[in-house]
């Protein structure tokens, strides 16, 4: 009876969401219609053009303010679809650290998760990020993208509803889905958190609020125009703005679900349950690397040579310093080097190298990898001792080092790069004689973040909690997820060696 | 001697193992194997095709002990197996003839 | 006896081919080492020329056409690794959806599959689709792209045999590879509908027939500049070109063929078969979806900024809507969300946009995709009733969905867009006020292409199996593929809980 | 006790590597910083500046010259992430074709040894490689990339420790991140081969000498001004360079380690030990496939459209070509089509076209393939015969096809390429009139390698030998490695039927 | 009591268990198993080299049966199982000394 | 006849396979158990926390002899599989009411 409400909510609330969906072309067709044909008339016309003018190389070929925008459109968009291919990478990792029995749970949630994003992002998330507004929110073009925009008109020139981004002239849908796969990525970290219990259909919802209420908001205060960039809050490429948002959202989910059974012996000592797949893991992981190089020199926005071959290395070198570092302490500390930790220590170098990658040199992005590879193992029993079950260490290694890569602009930025990224105002790190005034700007912005999406995820935890109810059965947890959710087997052929 | 086959849950292959050798019971062999009994399996959907599982994963406990300590590891079994629910499991005791060590070559209970 | 006969056929089948190819570059040497010479020498210089004046960034660099063309060129090539990329999607999607007794077959035949494309369509292929001739195939420059060409010079500029693409600046080779990969692509949708039953040798000679007779000649049709084109079929990225046609070749093969064994009960209820690997299935999905990303927004062949980021939106919103649709209906029809119709509601949605990515509105492309996640739900138990045996869902994914999505363009397409795209003459869809006029052109399209398809692939696999077989024996079709065809295991270190 | 002194080592060892690169940035803080400053103050306010400029398409957008270096750094960075994702490749292909119980230890070593290069080779190999120098090694700008450079400046505009390069206008770090990963790939190849024997700690500290001595001096007389070059050895992507170094160092691995317990019989017939995977094998030639669209047509370095996209077709054509011929090699050979050689086949055929890819007609690469895919096949049985354990055949498809690769640019270059790629001065290969000259180069460019590289890895094995041990002790072979080096388990939940 | 142990091919497991519930049987237990009599492996060959695989994958079931039961379940499975061909498999008769059913802790035919 | 039950180390299953057909075994049973008896389980860091895993792998071979070969079946068993190691295993020997060849019907001895 139970059971069969829950059932019949969920199917309710996806009604909805269909509903919800189905509806908007309807009655959205003309603008949305209109808006993006406004801005071909204005770019498309000269494009088709130069597509007709350069049929011979004689002719006049495109202007260089127009092949600066198209230069600029490949990387974007590119860089973009690296992005998106993490997703893949979150996927093979975080199923790949839980057990055999809960694959197939992991795996749909990875995958509906940015189908969910895709949606809300595009039906109200960018508007509330990207939409001029106040210093909180962006109030004007909220609805499916459908503000004014004239790119590849840039700065001053610009006149749109998504000024935020004025300075880089790539196209709206360009913005747009680039943007979109960093909301992407915010939510999919929670998955991996509160894998091997949560409910599907209270993560999908969940995972909507994230689209819509929490990545948006405090994207809006930090790349958004907001209260937070006007303080000169710097976060390049997301470490707190993408990895500490689904950090946070992780950590509160964690802690309203509590340990999985078995987790904790009744003594309360942790117990370790080994993932189901060190091959899912490890490709995951090499696929997070490579789609990495798309997330931090893509966040230029713009083809600047020096600029992403530089970040390019930086970000390469953290991921292989906090490879090594994390496999050393873990070795020192455990006694062997467990791969687990290996592959934890790589992502922390690259989550650590996200914000500051831009405005600091390589030799520091080694120093910063090195120090979040040893961050992570640390992390990693620490929350295991605090009794946060968190499967695949993604607090360690979003969280803490999201935190952690933040604090480091603050402590190691070069003046130099600073302007070259565009932040000549910006004071440089402590270290680089700009004194503890960035640290703290900073700081304040770590600490905003946390609150804002801790409380807002706390809420709808709770609110979940209290209607579909978040948590698995004890005997569907025991069983597995996979035949309990969606009375699949991820691997029906074999014999499994584990407890169903 | 006698060769207790105990066929139980998963989950209770941990207490079962404690129970054992709380009384006195040195060594054991588990095997995953699948049946059915009065706990029937289930039928699933793959793909909207219906499949049905006619037979649901247990353990089974392969346990030598002498004479003496039949009882004793029977009831050990018996009650850190059951829930109560369905699906709990059996137990089947038979008759060896003889038990070999191979380290050492000995026989008989010493053996066990 | 009969089974070594049919090793031998096998073996001189393959004989033959190694013969033939072997030769080609003997015979060929030279008209081959002068073509592209020819246009190495119209084009390279000017490029040489480049690489050397830009040296000093003073000097005067290329010339803003030439890098219209560089720009092109990189996109078109980048497009067609992204696509060529889709064959590991799809190696994944339907050996993870089979059993792990025929794993190596079918990873074999989805890793050979290209490679035969490779050579048949570099051989003939490219020839007959795109060389200048009639309406109905190519007759100049037939034989392994030695034909005339002057790219980068496009529309009358162009001189050479291979003038239905002159609309593009990129070099030859560029074109070619983009082809191949949609040709490959279209091989391996046959793949999966045919599993776990297909001798490897008659699917590898099957694969060769798509590449050399079936695929080029209704290419020549639809995109080569034969009559189907000249009717203003409209077809972007191939949801009838690609997918249908590889559906209906899947359709047939599987007729012919027959169901599994087991797969129906003696009842001729239909009684699933489960994949051996969800893991794989969804790692194969979400490479699918990143590869999408190339081949949509690559059909531009060209680096039309607003252009090609609003078809990598649309693509992506159809395909979040796909998934999340087909989820939904699978939950409220099937009673849990299977992972299985999750995937292919995804394809779905990308397959039914492939052809009017370019043409609708993002939010009209959301609604595509939701419909055809609902239709591909559908398609599967349909399909199962009516004892179409397809392992991986391909008919319901890319014939249903082909249709459908080539069916959309006279639904759906906008004025403004049909224009930007190069197609002004074309009316637009039923509900942006174009009538059904277009509708009905994209029918006859439709109806044309399935024809010819059927009617070819018939005689080919009727052929096959009156020749070398086509179906293995059921003590082999029992014990599993991999043993009888291939001498090999797939995961021999694991036990296994299958019928052998 | 002695195990004790091993771990012990091992942790010391790997301390020093810690200390030592934690140093780095404390010393070299100052002049690193002011390295990239230097060049930044160049190049960056030039593209700064541009980012300003081209805000209003109106207005003046940046010059071609610094439009052409856009475009060849977004090709390089590009090519230099497909090639870096080569590594989940090989990660794969050698996981998968080794058994389960020491899948862990070789996706540790795989995963690690990337990070090792990196380090590495951005500590001094770099420098070693293309510092200006003498002819055998590089001596200025030696450490950590520090040295001076004004790229875009090319040809005699560049003044910086790097002319060796000054051929293209990418940015320094550009360069850098290019060579990097062609280094990773040459230390990755020894994984395979050496596998499922070897100890952690020592393949660790022999890939850093891989990344540190051996590949850069080679490197050096290759690519980076050295006397090999001086005398017009050509290697276009690296047979040589890359794959028949990595193949030599693991072929004197292989010999050092002796073969696996239990691979041959007491009579000394080799007994196949079937990989544990064979869709991880898959999924790992499938990205080495896509990997080389980066490692071949990226050697231009520049956005060079005809050139790059035939490349790319050759390439292709090749990889295609030598999958084909394998598989039918094997299946007349062996009886049946053993996947195991189709994918060898495969990479085969992308080792030999490495070298010429860029020299060679089109169906001049189709035969390459041909030829490379009998020739793997023919390896693997003879490295088997003759007791080289090798297994992943890593000697026969990089070291063999290597050589095979090298010396086809004696036989099938064609002078119009040749000049094409910059090499005017060059004789034809032998089928194109050039005579034996150009061949016998190719001939003293194989020997010179490949004795430095048996001399040097010979030096590094025994050293390690007798030091830190490199092979485990035969109960932990037994066992696996997984358990031993890591105490993981790479499937814990499933029932193994594999000698533990 | 006694005990069944027949070793089949796996696809002739289905009708194995048809049989035996048409003639009354409630429970019985599958295990994975390797093996070879009459019947041997085969040699494959991978990457070049030989290997024998010495035994051929087959399903046991184990049916516990009250003695009355005992032929009845035999030859359902015999006739069942049969294909005539080399490998259909054994089955193996033992006696049992005692039954326990777990959750009730029933004893004898009852518990079977 | 008799049923020999023995747990035996993967690796010596080879050996004890060859050992047995030289004494003129004409069939045996192979099953993949874990268990423990003087040698115990290890435990194991993962990701820091330790774990035990209780159970070693081990073999367990099933081969029904008529007694006459019993002893000779023993002896093969014990010699090849030896190591003199804790862990070399158990024998357990029952004693068969029946055996049937499934594909002739035939019973006893001959059905062996
Ligand atoms: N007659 C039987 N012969 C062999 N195994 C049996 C028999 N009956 C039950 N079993 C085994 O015992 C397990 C549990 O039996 P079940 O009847 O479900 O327990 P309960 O009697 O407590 O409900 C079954 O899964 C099967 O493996
Ligand atoms: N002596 C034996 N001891 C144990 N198991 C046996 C014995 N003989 C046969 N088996 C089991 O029976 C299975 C089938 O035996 P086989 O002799 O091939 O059948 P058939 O006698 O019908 O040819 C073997 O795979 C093995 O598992
Ligand atoms: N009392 C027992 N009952 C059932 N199986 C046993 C028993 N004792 C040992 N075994 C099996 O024999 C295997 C080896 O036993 P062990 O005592 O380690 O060998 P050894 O006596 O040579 O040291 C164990 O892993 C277990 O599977």
């Amino acid at each position: 009876m139970l059971h069969f409400c829950k059932r019949w909510s969920g199917l309710i609330a996806g009604t909805l969401l269909l509903m919800a969906l189905c509806a908007t072309p309807a009655f959205s067709q003309d603008d949305a219609a209109v808006a993006p044909t406004a801005d071909a008339t204005t770019t498309e016309t000269t494009i088709t053009e130069t597509t007709i003018t350069d049929s011979a190389p004689a002719a006049a070929g495109p202007t260089t303010a127009e092949l600066k925008v198209i230069a600029d459109t490949l990387w974007v968009l590119i860089a973009g679809m690296l992005v998106f291919f993490m997703n893949l990478g979150f996927g093979c990792v975080e199923s790949g650290m839980c057990r055999e029995k809960n694959c197939v749970n992991i795996l749909s949630k990875n995958f509906i998760v940015f189908a969910v994003s895709s949606i809300g992002f595009w039906l109200i998330g960018w508007g509330l990020m990207f939409g001029s507004g106040n210093d909180y929110v962006g109030t004007s073009g909220l609805w499916m993208v459908s503000g004014a925009d004239n790119s590849p008109a840039t700065l001053e020139a610009y006149q749109g509803d998504y000024g935020a981004l004025n300075w880089t002239g790539v196209p709206l849908w360009a913005k747009f889905f680039f943007q979109l796969v960093f909301c992407g990525t915010a939510a999919t970290i929670v998955s991996g958190a509160v894998a091997e219990r949560i409910k599907y259909i209270s993560f999908i919802i969940f995972s909507f609020v994230m689209a819509i209420a929490i990545y948006p908001v405090v994207g809006h205060w930090v790349w958004g125009g907001g209260w937070l960039q006007a303080r000169g809050f710097l976060d390049f490429a997301g470490s707190t703005q993408v990895h500490s948002i689904g950090g946070w959202a992780a950590l509160v989910g964690v802690i309203i679900l509590g340990p999985r059974i078995g987790k904790y012996s009744s003594s309360g000592k942790p117990t370790a349950i080994p993932g189901h797949s060190m091959s899912l893991a490890t490709i995951g992981c090499f696929v997070l690397w490579f789609g990495w190089f798309g997330f931090n020199p893509g966040s230029t926005m713009g083809a600047a040579p020096a600029d992403i071959a530089e970040i390019l290395v930086t970000t390469n070198s953290a991921a292989a310093a906090g490879t090594l570092s994390a496999t050393l302490v873990a070795w020192l500390l455990l006694g062997k080097p467990d791969i687990g930790m290996t592959l934890n220590g790589c992502l922390a170098g690259l989550v650590a190298i996200t914000a500051p990658c831009a405005f600091v040199t390589v030799p520091v992005s080694v120093l910063i990898g090195l120090i979040a590879g040893a961050l992570v193992v640390v992390g990693v029993l620490f929350f295991d001792r605090v009794k946060c079950d968190d499967p695949v260490g993604a607090t360690s290694v979003h969280l803490l080092n999201g935190v952690f890569g933040t604090l480091c602009i603050g402590l190691f930025a070069t003046p130099d790069r600073l302007a070259r990224a565009g932040n000549p105002a910006a004071k440089a790190g402590l270290f680089y004689g700009g004194g503890v005034e960035q640290l703290m700007t900073q700081l304040t912005g770590v600490v905003a973040c946390a609150v804002y999406v801790v409380v807002l995820s706390l809420v709808a935890w709770l609110v979940l909690k209290m209607t579909l109810g978040i948590r698995v059965s004890p005997e569907e947890e025991r069983e597995g997820l996979d035949i309990g959710e969606h009375g699949n087997s991820a691997y029906p052929n074999f014999v499994k060696a584990e407890p169903y | 001697m006698k060769k207790i086959e105990a066929l139980i849950r998963h989950f209770k292959l941990d207490d079962a193992k404690e129970a054992l050798s709380r009384c006195g019971v040195h060594g054991m062999t588990v095997t995953e194997v699948r049946g059915f009994g009065r706990q029937k399996g289930h039928t699933e959907k793959y793909r909207g095709a219906e499949y049905t599982v006619d037979f649901v994963p247990k353990i089974k406990i392969e346990v030598v002990v002498s004479d003496g300590e039949l009882t004793a590891a029977i009831d050990a079994i018996t009650q850190s197996a059951r829930t109560g629910q369905v699906g709990d499991g059996k137990i089947f005791v038979s008759e060896l003839t003889s038990v070999v060590r191979i380290r050492t070559g000995e026989t008989g209970d010493s053996a066990i």
